[in-house]
């Protein structure tokens, strides 16, 4: 698998839901080591929403921090904020990216 | 080719592609080459910048087009004229400018002779558009007159340029004075 | 454990390659995942550069065009692998790695037009004075 | 005291380096034909490459990345790849328009046609690229540059009515005779002359070359604040030149050689000599920029080492993009396409496409990530997005202009 198999998918919950495309995918060094360079870097989650372009040009970054740029000029679409699904939630990476459902709703799955 | 020139620029809105990377998973180049792949959004934009280049390539933009009416055959001619009197002044300060010992040779055969291409070109321009009525005819006779005249004149001086004899510009200066002259009453009339 | 966190599309994607004698080895055009043997979630094993990776992330007629066109110019047999990950040194504005870049398989093109253009022409083999 | 001396030097490098032939092209016709009432465009378009110009400098020294790195960084592979193309043929079709003026300065000189000056121009071009260091480069041609101070000379000598000319340069009024379309053309011509892109490609990647760090931000600003400003003003003095000995008789311009007509009537042979040195430092030192910014912008996008400090083997597609740009600009040069068409159609279309280049600057010029606590100011963010809308709205003006206006007949 390639991180282009999974930047730019659509993101679909088992109940239907759609959660937006992959904007990104948010990664943690504590992976098995590689080489000299040490822990390889897991995929933590992947961060889902909408406004691509903003995202692209880091306007809508959530970490490490942002550009002062979208302070101001590009407030307004900051509520259109992407958000982290976890990678434990990922049921299937094909033609769409299924997820189950937010746990925060119903009971945690899969 | 005024009107229907105007090209529609096809897709020019197309906008930019937008993030859809990642699309296709999994296929290899070789089946990239053949096979339907994801939509093609920059298409606008590969249309807009082949349109671009036509424009551009093609010089379709000219100053001067065709003339469907004595009307704009009339503007027409004046524009002719008028860059015909832009050359003519040139020339003149370019003669001015020798007498005073301002000018290198080489310089000064360059600039006079673009300045007849100038006339000979607005000239040829114009003679190539259709008259559209009797006239018509008539201006057209008459404006085309006095460009002979002017590009008689011009071409005398880039000979004497040429030749490294810029005294001798001088001498033209009064055939170039009459073609002004005759150029500008040419306006008056059309204007 | 936690360890450091960064997004793979800003931090990684796209950016600058560079070999352990300070010269530029291409762009990180995708990055090569694997998901362990017991499972759980993937983690980044390479650096995949060159070689129709960026053609393939393009997408549409572009992609295609620019597919074939690097399968022309670089197709060696064999399919290239990914950069391991093993030999990142450090990342930062660029990501350097303890290779040089004859030995990857994205030099190769470069090579070429080397030794079979660029050096042949007088004065190629010094920086201007 | 050496360190004044290389800033002073900077500034005299940047203010001879400022002026190409789209600036000589546009500000000669527009002085004949609509005197100074189009100073104001020129005037805004070098406030625009000086807080872009600065910013791309500074996140040069601080993050050691060209624009273009940051170009497909910022917009995406695929973004950055139709950027890459718009930029990369607007590049080509000003190197062939300086090309072609490099060949025009030398037709002034000899009176042999500049079609057969074309060839040996380019090689030229190209065996400087090849062998001459890279601050060596930049120096020789920008302070060779500086003899076009003659024109400004040749203003004050033709002792024009001050009043008068200033007048319309404060006062900026449509001429009798001119349509508003028309007058806004050359306005977006006059804007994307003093933006045109590969100024920041070649300026950004410079610092990068020359290892910029930190401590040279005092220089690279003097640059930008003294010298662009100080080059400007000889864009001015041109169209000031042209405004009061051609607009009163009605001439207009479209010939290389005509620009240099005012100055030799007001100073003689000399300064007509300083003039045609000058357009020919002007040209040589923009074709030496656009042939490398060619090779910068395609090497940037996919990471292939680029740069004149490396010989050139070891930046081999980087010298053959550098080598290709310039042949193929000869070639079309040699279909003897009028330059001074090409100059206007190049300088346009870099209008329409500033956003592409300068937009991403901006970006990342704010990022934290990139530039640490060097981020824009409160202040040189005001200007900044103020230009950034400027630079929208000419470049959205820019084709529909050109072609309601038949590109400004």
């Amino acid at each position: 698998m390639r991180l282009s198999d999974l930047l730019g998918q659509e993101v679909v919950t088992e109940g239907g839901e759609h959660l937006g495309r992959v904007r990104d995918v948010r990664l943690v060094q504590d992976g098995p080591l590689l080489g000299t360079w040490g822990a390889a870097f897991r995929v933590d989650a992947l961060i889902v929403g909408r406004g691509a372009v903003l995202a692209r040009l880091g306007l809508t970054r959530d970490t490490p921090s942002e550009p002062d740029l979208l302070q101001r000029p590009f407030g307004p679409f900051r509520r259109r904020r992407p958000v982290p699904v976890p990678w434990d939630r990922v049921v299937e990476v094909g033609d769409v990216i299924r997820v189950t459902d937010d746990p925060t709703r119903r009971s945690p799955g899969g | 080719m005024s009107q229907g020139r105007r090209s529609r620029l096809p897709g020019w809105h197309g906008g930019w592609p937008g993030g859809r990377n990642g699309k296709e998973r999994d296929i290899d180049a070789t089946i990239l080459l053949r096979s339907e792949v994801a939509p093609a959004r920059p298409r606008g934009v590969g249309r807009a910048a082949v349109a671009i280049a036509l424009l551009v390539t093609c010089g379709c933009i000219q100053p001067v087009g065709p003339a469907r009416t004595s009307e704009s055959y009339r503007a027409k001619a004046t524009t002719t004229a008028e860059a015909g009197i832009s050359a003519a002044e040139s020339a003149s300060l370019v003669i001015d400018g020798a007498d005073e010992e301002r000018l290198l040779p080489p310089y000064t055969a360059v600039l006079l002779s673009e300045l007849e291409d100038d006339a000979g070109g607005a000239a040829s321009t114009f003679s190539g558009i259709q008259p559209p009525s009797a006239e018509a005819d008539r201006v057209r006779a008459d404006l085309l007159d006095r460009m002979a005249d002017l590009q008689d004149a011009l071409a005398e001086l880039r000979i004497d340029a040429r030749r490294g004899d810029l005294e001798a510009l001088a001498d033209v200066r009064p055939a170039l004075r009459d073609a002004v002259d005759q150029l500008e009453a040419f306006v008056e009339e059309q204007g | 454990m936690a360890g450091r966190m960064l997004l793979a599309g800003f931090a990684l994607l796209d950016r600058q390659i560079v070999d352990r004698d300070g010269r530029m080895a291409g762009k990180v055009d995708d990055l090569e995942l694997a998901e362990p043997d017991g499972g759980g979630a993937p983690y980044v094993t390479g650096l995949v550069s060159g070689r129709g990776a960026l053609a393939r992330r393009i997408g549409g007629r572009l992609g295609r065009a620019a597919a074939w066109l690097s399968a022309r110019l670089e197709a060696s047999g064999e399919q290239p692998g990914p950069i391991p990950f093993g030999v990142v040194r450090e990342l930062g504005n660029h990501i350097e790695i303890t290779l040089t870049r004859e030995d990857l398989d994205s030099f190769e093109l470069e090579r070429r037009l080397r030794d079979g253009v660029v050096a042949k022409i007088p004065g190629a083999r010094h920086a201007p004075e | 005291m050496k360190k004044l001396s290389g800033i002073a030097l900077g500034i005299l490098t940047a203010m001879g380096g400022f002026v190409d032939i789209g600036d000589i092209v546009a500000n000669a016709e527009t002085g004949a034909r609509f005197r100074l009432s189009l100073a104001w465009a020129v005037v805004l378009g070098v406030g625009g490459i000086v807080v872009y110009a600065e910013m791309a400098g500074r996140v040069a020294a601080i993050s050691h990345r060209p624009v273009f790195d940051l170009v497909r960084e910022r917009l995406g592979a695929r973004m950055g790849l139709a950027n890459l193309f718009a930029s990369f043929f607007i590049t080509l079709l000003t190197l062939i328009a300086e090309v072609a003026g490099i060949a025009l300065a030398l037709e002034l000189v000899t009176d042999v046609s500049y079609l057969l000056w074309l060839p040996l121009t380019a090689l030229l071009v190209w065996l400087v690229i090849w062998r001459m260091r890279f601050e060596a480069m930049e120096r020789l041609f920008g302070l060779m540059g500086l003899v076009l101070i003659a024109i400004a000379v040749g203003v004050w000598r033709l002792d024009p009515d001050w009043g008068n000319l200033l007048g319309s340069a404060t006062r900026p009024l449509v001429p009798a005779g001119e349509g508003h379309p028309t007058y806004l053309y050359y306005a977006v011509a006059l804007f994307g002359a003093a933006m045109t892109p590969y100024e920041v490609f070649f300026f950004s990647s410079g610092g990068v070359e020359e290892r910029w760090t930190r401590r040279d931000l005092a220089i690279s600003r003097a640059n930008v604040f003294v010298g662009f400003p100080l080059g400007g003003l000889l864009s001015l003095a041109l169209m000031a030149s042209t405004a009061i000995v051609f607009a009163p008789r009605g001439i207009q311009v479209s010939h290389l050689s005509q620009a240099a007509l005012p100055t030799a009537l007001a100073l003689g042979k000399v300064g007509l000599a300083l003039v045609i040195v000058g357009f020919f430092a002007a040209t040589f030192g923009a074709a030496l920029e656009t042939a490398l910014s060619a090779g910068y912008t395609v090497s940037q996008y996919f990471g292939w080492q680029w740069g004149k400090l490396v010989a050139p083997r070891d930046a081999s597609r980087f010298h053959l993009l550098v080598l290709g740009s310039i042949a193929a600009s000869v070639l079309v040069g040699l279909t003897a396409v009028d330059p001074i068409k090409v100059t206007e159609y190049s300088i346009v279309l870099s209008a329409a496409a500033l956003p592409l280049t300068y937009f991403p600057i901006l970006v990342v010029a704010n990022d934290r990530d990139y530039m640490g606590d060097a981020v824009n100011s409160k202040l040189g963010n005001v200007f900044a997005f103020g230009y950034l809308v400027l630079i929208v709205v000419a470049s959205l003006a820019a084709l529909p202009l050109m072609i309601a206006t038949r590109a400004g007949a």
